[in-house]
């Protein structure tokens, strides 16, 4: 699974993307944020409310109960601020 | 319809002639362009020297084209261009074009604003300010999503 | 502030510039532009091969200067631009150029349709229409009027 | 008083442009465009339908009633078709 970060979450992660393989259990976008909380210490504070913390799942906006798979490209980011 | 996401600026004069050059169905061109500000958004005071646009390749063309596309579903368009720039840009300098070529300029000016409240809350791109106390990532408005929720249901 | 009555064409990326040249308050530029149809306005089919805007000097200037003051007291607008042309036209011709520069989106865009909407009603302007059946006088449409009473009261 | 017609009121009066002394009952628009009306059959075309009459007096808009004399400039035209 290919993981993309953006803006201040890139920044508290310290990551721009990266390639995971998060357990079987973890089965949609709340598992995996859950998981990558316990990563570290950037992440848990990158990921730690979930109100300013949007989801893509291959480039299209989803809800945290939306699922994830191995082929998927995830990427978590703040609201958008472009225009 | 054009949707084009660069990092180098764009000629307003020639893209808006584009829009309707051999087309004589469109009585109605309105356009926006949106420029680097040096203050903060919010009017905090904090005077801002510049801004760096990040966006996410891939996920942004594809968001500006289904924006579009709802925009030529709703309204009766003869052509429509949104080009969005990322990088780095200094006060002055133009971040966004939209613009709607229509017969009619009720379409045309409605269609514009659309693009142009959907862009604000949809497509990923995000503004890091550089001010006289650091850089800060600018925070999303509460009055852009109340913007694009009046185009829902 | 700027209102001018002419018979050339005009130069829209030099103009929508100028708007914001060295003003670095600028945020918002909405503009609008009307060109000739080659057809009837209120779509009869009948199609239009030129027109001839006739208008009344020195009244039209005081209009259009009267309704850009007007919208410059209802919106914060750092500039606003008007140009509108008389004369001979043919399809594809812009007709008029309507611009305002302001800090937010909003304003840029309600006063750029307020413009345009007035604009409609009030400045002494009349169009001549060559069809194949002969020149005919363009009449005024009840949706500009109600269009214009919107902004009132 | 200086009278300038426009469109399609100039095209049936046949002058863009006069000079006339009305006699000194007309006080008012209204006065003024009835006494027009006998000055012969274009007048009475062009003004016999005053729904579509737009009035102004040296260059703003008025009503019928507003008041006219001499040393005044009045406009007489259809509703506006710029834009």
């Amino acid at each position: 699974m290919r993981l993309l970060y953006f803006a201040w979450l890139r920044s508290k992660i310290g990551l721009a993307e990266e390639s995971v393989e998060p357990p079987a259990g973890v089965t949609d976008v709340a598992g995996l944020v859950e998981w990558l909380r316990g990563r570290g210490p950037g992440y848990a504070d990158a990921l730690a409310n979930l109100a300013v913390v949007k989801v893509a799942v291959n480039q299209e906006y989803v809800p945290f109960d939306h699922p994830v798979g191995p082929g998927d490209e995830v990427a978590l980011f703040p609201p958008v601020t472009g225009g | 319809m054009a949707v084009r996401v660069q990092e180098a600026d764009f000629d307003m004069g020639a893209e808006l002639a584009a829009l309707s050059a051999g087309n004589r169905r469109v009585g109605a061109l309105a356009s926006f362009v949106g420029l680097v500000r040096d203050m903060h958004v919010d009017g905090d005071g904090q005077p801002v020297s510049a801004m760096t646009l990040e966006h996410y390749p891939g996920m942004t063309e594809r968001q500006l084209e289904a924006i579009e596309a709802e925009a030529r579903a709703r309204w009766p368009l003869e052509d429509c261009l949104v080009i969005h720039r990322y990088g780095r840009l200094e006060p002055g300098d133009r971040i966004v074009l939209v613009a709607c070529a229509s017969p009619h300029r009720d379409a045309a000016f409605e269609a514009c604003r659309f693009l142009m409240d959907w862009l604000k809350t949809k497509a990923p791109f995000w503004k890091l300010e550089e001010t006289p106390e650091g850089r800060r990532w600018v925070e999303a408005r509460d009055s852009d999503t109340a913007a694009a929720e009046r185009w829902q249901g």
